[in-house]
């Protein structure tokens, strides 16, 4: 496998590109393997990478329905952040914020991550206190945090109204400078030619149909493509976990629902870092092709479809202008959904469950793109060591029977209100 | 002792009458606020036909089904929910001791009622209204509880081309900029309160 | 000014006598009514038009509608200013000003054409390769790629326009006013349905507008506009035009986006300038006709390669010849009918280049006609020429097989004009959006609506009926189709003759080689510079899903969506995995059709429309008394009321130790009231509170806090007992609507079997508390029938009375800690109670105090908020342990006892003050022993609620600390790192003032 | 945007309701911890039809049981909370 660099794009040049190889193989499934990972997002592929990597398990397979990074890998806003206030989620965020500043490198893989900034902006004063407890607590936990001033924010955001149409003036934002953007696509396919580069098999349009087990132990899979089976079996499914779970007979803390996102048309750099409000919800940011890309709430009802209904799209978009009145007259270019594992308590699962050998990494909610390297890191350490690394002990699956939630809204069991 | 207390409507700062808007020939809608009146909230136990009986007899007039408004002698009803209605009128009779079982709450001062008419007024509804507002679905004496915009109304179909909309108080000016600048594109004029 | 050279003297529907005047790019030209800015353009000659997105290679016109991927401007200036806009789609004004995009320094002298130079160094892809290292300089690089990439310029000032939205339910809505549409909706018309004809163009007809054939022995057009009028004089049904079809989404709604005003320089005074319609329908019928596709060969983005529709509707609607002498290149007939009109207007057609080496009789018949040259089995394999367009073009034989990567034996042709077809895309956009699953037909090579899901039908081109008659048939079918549907008797609709017209069979041909010597760009997405060789690229690197090479190439990911380039990528694709076509399958079609501008996605719910404010009774007393407010929830809610000279902070400040010393008035009309009633109110109210309710007399009101069914505590507020069987609930203002939906749903759902009634009186009600020594005193001048001495109306008493001969309830409670009282009036009198209170109290320095006074009154009593119920405190932590029932059943009673929530170190409530009596305590700050210790520090607890209290006489403040109720007197940092203040603090008991409560019952 | 039809309004927008989520799950009448885990925390989160509540918030404020697919978003059935949805094997049918 060729490693990727300005000089090889040279020579390879001269030879019209004709002699790149492929970025991951095609394998067929083996009838066994070490480890199966379910799902073949930006989960499951970097903690297959992981896996290979730090841990030296190379016989893995990973098996996604569709296409890699189809899931919401490939659909959402690329917000990354490590900006959480309970400790359960801060320690974890940033170790995952942590991998991306060396990721690119460490992949060979461009993944075009872009520390810009992610500004919260804070309409009223119980929004202000609960930021800068959140930016206390982010302190005090070795996490970046700084508070903007108005006129700051206007300085980084020249075409923010301050005034916020009169209706959610900024009073002031938090600011973690190291968060940001990085390209999503292509971190589903840097992990993906890592961990094939270590002889991960990756293996694209299988989808598991249920989960073998041995009474209390899972054994393998059934598959779209044979059965196959696995000393160990972890799932990375997203919106889809409280599916697969049922299958090994699970029933999860989880609401599936839908999120949209958006972009507008290309323009010229007009927004240069990540711009959250809770004026309404509504967060915002340009992609390096130009297009802003933009989203709010879910949908707020159960869903498995990929796609939403206009009165979202309508909420979003009088959000972002009330804010941002001078995007008025840029046209919405495309939009689309995902589906998100809603938990109950709006924190995610990285966990060993009832079941012996099965392992869970799902609940991302609004959150989990950020987290991809962190969540594979130490999802393959639970999966490889039969427990949890410290920094997801809290993530823990059996958090709700014991009340240790990580209710970081305080909105209680209601995951639409995540 | 404190002299009589005088009401004040929720629009008095922007209650302006006078035309407005687009105004060619005739305004395509004409905005009047209705004021005064008693309105009681009423509900009744699903099951509970007893009291809903007590109540038509108190009030002289059968309360209307879902989705629709009876009136008589100037008292109109206008169903809300299963067994739940608004009742309006000058003079009310003393419903909580004609029905002891249902419940009454006099919300004179909760709702602002506007009556929108004219030629316009159902296209200015639908700006902001997913109701099937076409003449011929939505007619004089059906009522409605629907969005406009991101407000909670209540649309009281009076004839044709005339409409009383009941909006939450505290929303009732924030509503009247709504209602004013849809309004305008149609000409519109909004007469002394009534 | 210029003539116009490339304009007809006659033909066309533009209006030669009124001309208008327009600037593009500075430059001022002429056009006339009835052109689109690129009609305009051409006919002046001017072919550059823009630059593309990476390589900035030189633009022109490409096609003449929505697929038009080149021609885009940004249009108008200043605050009006638009990027991006398609100049086949806008329609022409006096007045207008365009700009080209993308290029710089001008469009004729690009330096981010140097990209192009070194373009072997930038396949698709490349970013992911490089610009690692090193990993610092990851911004620089990135700083560098945003200002190449983009296109137009956002506008940077405030939208002056404003936009509506309208909804509208119908029986059939036709989506398309071509022939096809235009039959539907008069079929659906003349049965009698609710019809809405949307269209996009400023009139009905679609490809009729740009072509000669006839339709009931007139021109096409003619027919058009008879129908149109016809079906505008209908009461019946609503025409739409300069309308598009947005999106099609759930249960058959159909959005549509209505360009009102953007047809003139700016809207007239109070007409939006956009409009969203909401459409439900009950059935509906896409007529949204076909795109014709290009070619791939060397050079297929030179100025003036253009699609031969676009010349066609260029030469038949706007009488603007696109060349002189042009090369019409295609691999199936409907490039013969088009060559012999735009001969007609003028265009000497050079040859008709044909890949497929035998032409049906029919089509050679009209070439023949028309004096032009076939040259069948022959094809175009590249274009040659400059910044301004297409000089001449080299043709070859047709290769027999589409592996051939190059081919000898070349000729040249010369032409400024080069015309391409390679056959049609039916536009199942729509289709698609409702979840209708496509098929691929061989035959006419190109995907067609298979499956439907919703409630439609397509009709005509869109079906892929291409021809005429079978558009006109099948529209009127599909009307007749959705009435039936819709439960309306369908009637019968004659179907006109029209002139015959040869369908439509491509000779399947995807990219075309190389001749010798050349080896130019083999463009496939023209608008995102995505080229054949891009394809074989992602496939030999394993992007080989169709889904994998959109987003490594970004094929199809302009603005334009791929409408012209998709089917030809996804063919390459398929040929390059050695799969057909329907394996390799298309990537989602998603809304909006085309880009629609947010501003009539927002509608005109922005700023205060956005999120509807709440008022109280009172609001302008406490406006002209120059309170600035705050929100809570909705409500606005005045913060204070500075004197003159006076800052905000002193101004609370006073108004908190006015409270104490003699008396003040607040506007509580914000906390949610809920009036419950019933036989079994009081069982249902003991089921909702941790404490009891069956006990509660009459007259009487109690403190009561509840839980959330996962034990933790969700909101407190009073209970008053009214009447037997009636109790009124306040909540906190930001919970009042969750806990009327909470109470609701367990009276309807949980516990239906309870007979309770709940209605919200929060809007009925205007609430003003009376806080302090001289409260009694004042009330007593206002209120009658009550009696209210301490022994008659004693703490947590109700009363009713009048006030000004209005009827008053009077609560004995208190936030404060004084002695208070809160009374409602009805809202309507709302003012005038709170101004004879003020004026009652006048002797008695009555004051009103804001919500800052009166948060600093409830932290000297230790009294808790959303602050301190946050969602994660259990009623324990918060010190209302004592208050949890043992004799009954409440909601949260199981839960509550799980490990987690009633294990040691969980926070407590306290209260802090600063250990030297008088530093400020740092908002929201964290408590810990040493703030500079090593990261990560431990967290004792959490400061809450902090305040100066001028009543105790120094900064307080409440907290959560772990065990905090076993550590009081301990001394700990109150630290804020982002503010960069550390206070030490000593934990205290959260009742500052009056612990005994003397006051309140006095 | 979605159209439930609310039994005792009639076809209304999405809009006007607000979602009340899994209508399968009730509350436990007894003391059990596992039964009050189970009904607080966990849901069956089908990927196929989805009994759900939906309380119409602008309208008549009456909570509505309604029978929707999660992945097409049809509505098969809605019912007053206190009356059953059709059998899920009529429904599939
Ligand atoms: C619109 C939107 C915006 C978002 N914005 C952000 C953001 O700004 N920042 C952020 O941090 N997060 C964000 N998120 C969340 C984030 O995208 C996800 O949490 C994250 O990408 C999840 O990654 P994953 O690998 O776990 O799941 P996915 O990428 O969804 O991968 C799961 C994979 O499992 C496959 N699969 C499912 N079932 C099976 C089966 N039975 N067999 C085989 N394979 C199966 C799926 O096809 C899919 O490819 C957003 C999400 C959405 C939808
Ligand atoms: N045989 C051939 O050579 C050939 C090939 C293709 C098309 N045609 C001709 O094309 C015509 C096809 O008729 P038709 O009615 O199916 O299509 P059409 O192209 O005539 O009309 C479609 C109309 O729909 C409008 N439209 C498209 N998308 C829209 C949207 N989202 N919202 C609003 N409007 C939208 C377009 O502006 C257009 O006016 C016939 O006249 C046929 O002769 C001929
Ligand atoms: C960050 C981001 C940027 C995107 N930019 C574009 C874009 O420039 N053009 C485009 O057509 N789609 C863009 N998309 C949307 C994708 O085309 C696509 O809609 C999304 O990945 C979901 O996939 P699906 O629509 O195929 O289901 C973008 C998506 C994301 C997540
Ligand atoms: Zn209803």
């Amino acid at each position: 496998m060729s490693r990727y660099s300005i000089f090889s794009l040279a020579r390879n040049a001269l030879s019209h590109h004709k002699n790149w190889r492929e970025a991951w193989r095609s394998p067929d499934p083996k009838p066994h393997y070490d480890v199966i990972i379910i799902g073949g997002g930006g989960h499951g592929l970097a903690t297959a990478y992981y896996l290979a990597k730090e841990h030296g398990i190379t016989n893995v397979a990973v098996l996604e329905k569709g296409w890699i990074g189809g899931g919401n890998t490939g659909r959402n806003t690329t917000i990354v952040r490590s900006n959480y206030r309970l400790e359960g989620n801060a320690h974890f965020y940033e170790l995952s914020l942590k991998l991306w500043e060396g990721l690119s490198q460490d992949l060979n893989y461009n993944v075009m991550f872009s520390p810009r900034g992610v500004i919260n902006l804070l309409h009223n004063d119980s929004q202000i206190d609960s930021a800068l407890r959140r930016g206390n607590a982010m302190r005090m936990n070795g996490i970046d945090a700084e508070w903007l001033s108005p006129e700051d924010i206007k300085k980084r955001v020249p075409l923010l109204d301050l005034n916020g149409g009169g209706r959610f003036p900024v009073l002031g934002g938090l600011i973690q400078p190291r968060g940001g953007t990085a390209r999503h696509d292509a971190v589903a396919w840097g992990y993906a030619r890592g961990a094939d580069m270590r002889g991960v098999d990756i293996i694209q349009n299988c989808e598991v149909t249920a989960i073998l087990r041995d009474g209390n132990r899972v054994i393998g899979v059934e598959t779209t493509r044979g059965r196959i089976t696995a000393d160990k079996i972890g799932t990375a499914v997203a919106g889809h976990t409280s599916h697969v779970a049922e299958m090994a007979g699970l029933r999860m803390p989880i609401e599936s629902h839908i999120l949209q996102a958006m972009v507008s048309e290309p323009v010229k750099p007009c927004i240069d870092t990540v711009v959250t409000s809770g004026s309404g919800h509504m967060y915002i940011s340009q992609s390096d092709k130009g297009e802003l890309v933009f989203g709010g709430d879910l949908e707020f009802h159960n869903s498995y479809a990929q796609r939403g209904n206009f009165p979202r799209l309508e909420q979003v978009t009088q959000n972002v202008l009330t804010l941002f009145p001078a995007f008025s007259r840029l046209r919405l270019m495309r939009s689309w959904g995902g589906i998100m594992d809603m938990t109950m308590d709006g924190s995610p699962i990285i966990s060993k469950t009832p079941l012996d050998n099965f392992y869970i990494n799902g609940g991302w909610c609004y959150g989990g793109f950020k987290a991809t390297p962190g969540s594979g890191y130490v999802f393959a350490h639970t999966i490889a060591q039969d427990r949890p690394h410290p920094v997801n002990e809290a993530l823990s699956l059996n958090r709700f029977e014991t009340g240790h939630l990580l209710d970081e809204n305080g909105v209680g069991p209601t995951p639409k209100a995540h | 002792m404190v002299e009589a207390l005088k009401p004040r409507s929720a629009l008095e700062s922007a209650y302006r009458p006078g035309p407005f808007g687009a105004v060619g020939a005739a305004p395509g809608v004409t905005l009047a606020e209705r004021r005064g009146g008693t309105r009681l909230h009423v509900e009744c136990r699903g099951d509970d036909a007893e009291s809903v009986l007590k109540l038509a007899d108190a009030l002289g007039t059968a309360l209307p089904a879902a989705g629709k408004a009876a009136e008589k002698n100037g008292r109109r009803a206008l169903w809300l929910g299963p067994a739940r209605w608004l009742v309006t009128g000058g003079d009310l009779p003393d419903l909580a001791a004609a029905a002891p079982e249902a419940a009454i709450n006099d919300v004179s001062s909760a709702k602002t009622v506007i009556r929108i008419s004219g030629p316009a007024s159902r296209d200015v509804l639908a700006s902001g209204c997913p109701l099937d507002l076409d003449a011929a679905v939505f007619k004089p004496g059906m009522t409605a509880s629907s969005l406009i915009g991101h407000y909670t109304v209540l649309i009281d179909c009076i004839d044709a081309d005339t409409f009383d909309l009941y909006v939450a108080r505290g929303f009732a000016l924030s509503f009247w900029q709504w209602l004013t600048e849809n309004a305008a594109e149609f000409g519109a004029e909004v007469k002394a309160a009534i | 000014m210029s003539a116009q050279p490339f304009r007809n003297g006659a033909g066309g529907a533009v209006d030669r006598t009124k001309p208008l005047r327009f600037r593009f790019d500075g430059r001022e030209y002429i056009g006339y009514e009835g052109d689109t800015l690129a009609s305009a353009l051409l006919a002046n000659g001017v072919r550059l038009l823009g630059r593309s997105f990476k390589y900035h290679r030189p633009r022109g016109l490409f096609g003449a509608g929505f697929e038009d991927p080149n021609a885009l401007v940004q249009l108008r200036s200043g605050n009006r200013t638009e990027p991006n806009i398609q100049a086949s789609r806008v329609e022409l004004y006096d007045g207008l000003v365009a700009e080209s995009q993308n290029r710089w320094p001008s469009l004729d002298f690009d330096l981010g054409a140097l990209t192009g130079v070194f373009s072997r160094l930038f396949p698709a892809g490349f970013y992911y390769k490089t610009f690692m290292w090193p990993a610092s300089l990851w911004m620089t690089y990135e700083h560098v790629i945003r200002n190449i990439a983009g296109m137009g310029k956002s506008p940077v000032e405030p939208d002056p326009d404003r936009y509506a939205h309208r909804y509208q339910h119908c029986d059939v809505l036709v989506a398309g006013g071509g022939p096809a549409g235009i039959m539907a909706a008069c079929a659906a018309a003349e049965s009698g349905a609710r019809v809405v004809l949307i269209e996009d163009a400023p009139r009905l007809g679609g490809a009729l507008l740009s072509s000669q054939q006839r339709i009931d022995r007139m021109a096409g057009a003619d027919w058009a506009a008879r129908q149109e009028t016809a079906l505008r004089g209908m009461a019946n049904v609503r025409v739409l035009t300069r309308t598009q079809a947005a999106g099609y989404y759930d249960h058959n709604t159909m959005i549509a986006n209505e360009r009102v005003a953007d047809h003139l320089a700016e809207p007239a005074p109070y007409q939006p300038r956009q409009r969203i319609w909401h459409f439900r329908a009950r059935e509906i019928v896409l007529a949204a006709g076909a795109m014709e596709r290009p070619l791939v060969f060397a050079g297929n983005d030179l100025p003036n390669v253009m699609l031969v529709s676009a010349a066609r509707t260029l030469a038949v609607r706007h009488g603007v010849r696109a060349g002189n002498r042009a090369v019409v290149f295609t691999n199936n007939a409907s490039a013969y009918p088009a060559a012999a009109e735009m001969a007609a207007a003028g265009i000497r057609i050079a040859a008709i280049v044909d890949a497929r080496a035998h032409i049906p009789d029919d089509e050679r018949a009209i070439a023949d006609k028309a004096n032009i040259d076939v040259l069948p089995g022959h094809v175009v394999v590249a274009a040659e020429g400059g910044k301004h367009g297409v000089s001449r073009c080299v043709i070859a034989r047709t290769p027999d097989s589409p592996a051939t990567e190059s081919v000898t034996g070349t000729r040249v042709i010369a032409c400024d004009l080069l015309a391409v077809s390679g056959g049609w895309t039916p536009s199942v956009h729509l289709f698609s959006q409702s979840r209708g699953k496509l098929k691929f037909d061989a035959e006419k090579s190109c995907f067609v609506p298979n499956t439907g899901f919703q409630r439609e039908r397509s009709a005509g081109a869109c079906k892929g009926d291409f021809t005429l008659s079978a558009c006109l048939e099948g529209g009127a079918g599909a009307g007749l189709d959705a009435c039936k549907a819709a439960g309306l008797t369908p009637a019968t609709m004659p179907v006109p003759a029209c002139d015959p017209e040869p369908d439509v069979y491509p000779l399947a041909l995807w990219a075309l080689p190389w001749p010798d010597g050349n080896h130019d760009k083999r463009f496939v997405d023209l608008q995102n510079d995505v080229t054949a060789e891009d394809v074989a690229l992602a496939h030999r690197e394993g992007f080989r899903s169709v889904e994998h090479l959109k987003r490594y190439t970004t094929l199809g990911m302009g603005t334009d969506q791929g409408r012209t380039s998709n089917v030809n990528g996804l063919a390459l694709m398929a040929g390059h995995r050695g799969e057909d076509i329907p394996a390799v399958g298309t990537t989602t079609f998603r809304q909006p059709f085309s880009p629609i501008t947010m501003g009539a996605v927002a509608g005109d719910a922005i700023d205060e429309q956005m999120s509807p404010l709440r008022r109280t009774a009172m609001h302008d007393w406490h406006e002209k008394a120059g309170a600035p407010f705050v929100p809570a929830g909705a409500w606005l809610r005045a913060q204070a009321y500075p004197g003159p000279g006076e800052s905000l902070r002193d101004a609370y400040l006073r108004e908190a130790a006015h409270v104490r010393r003699h008396v003040g008035i607040v506007d509580v009309s914000t906390l949610g009231k809920i009036d419950v009633q019933g036989r079994d109110a009081a069982e249902f109210l003991n089921r909702l509170y941790i404490n009891g309710f069956t006990k509660l007399d009459v007259g009487k009101c109690r403190y009561g806090v509840m839980l959330r069914d996962d034990g933790i505590a969700y909101d407190d507020g009073t209970v008053t007992r009214i009447a037997d069987n009636r109790y009124l609930v306040t909540t906190t203002t930001v919970h009042a609507g969750p806990v009327l939906n909470y109470m609701e749903r367990h009276a309807q759902i949980v516990w239906p079997e309870l007979d309770v009634k709940l209605t919200s009186v929060t809007e009925d009600w205007a609430a003003i508390a009376i806080a302090g020594p001289h409260s009694r005193d004042v009330l007593a001048r206002v209120i009658d029938g009550i009696e209210l001495s301490n022994d008659a109306c004693p703490f947590m008493a109700y009363r009713e009375g009048t006030l000004g001969g209005v009827p008053v309830r009077l609560f004995r409670i208190s936030f404060s800690g004084e002695l208070a009282y809160e009374i409602n009036v009805p809202a309507d009198y709302g003012l005038a109670a709170w101004e004879a209170l003020l004026d009652a109290g006048k002797d008695l320095h009555i004051s009103p105090y804001g919500t800052e006074a009166m948060g600093i009154l409830r932290i000297e009593k230790g009294h808790v908020v959303g602050s301190e119920i946050n969602g994660r405190a259990t009623a324990d932590d918060l010190g209302f342990g004592r208050m949890l029932s043992a004799k009954k059943r409440y909601i949260g009673d199981v839960l509550k006892d799980r490990p987690a929530l009633t294990e040691p170190g969980r926070k407590q409530l306290v209260g802090i003050r600063p250990v030297d009596g008088r530093s400020r305590i740092p908002r929201a700050a964290q408590i810990v022993r040493d703030p500079d210790a090593a990261r990560p520090v431990i967290m004792e607890g959490e400061v809450t609620s902090v305040c100066e209290s001028p009543n105790v006489g120094m900064p307080i403040g409440l907290a959560l600390v772990k065990d905090g109720r076993a550590r009081i007197g301990e001394k700990l940092i109150a630290a804020s790192p982002v503010m960069a203040t550390n206070v030490a603090v000593e934990i205290c008991d959260p009742v500052f003032i009056d612990p005994a409560g003397e006051r309140l019952h006095g | 945007m979605l159209e439930i039809t609310c039994p005792w309004c009639g076809k209304r927008a999405q809009t006007e309701f607000s979602y009340e989520g899994d209508a399968t799950v009730s509350r436990p009448d007894t003391c059990d911890e596992k039964a009050f885990f189970d009904y607080v925390y966990l849901r069956d989160n089908p990927r196929g039809w989805h009994d759900e509540l939906w309380q119409h918030t602008a309208g008549c404020r009456r909570f509505v049981k309604v029978r929707r697919h999660v992945t097409t978003h049809e509505i098969a059935a809605t019912a007053k909370p206190g009356d059953a949805l059709p059998a899920l094997e009529e429904t599939e049918r």
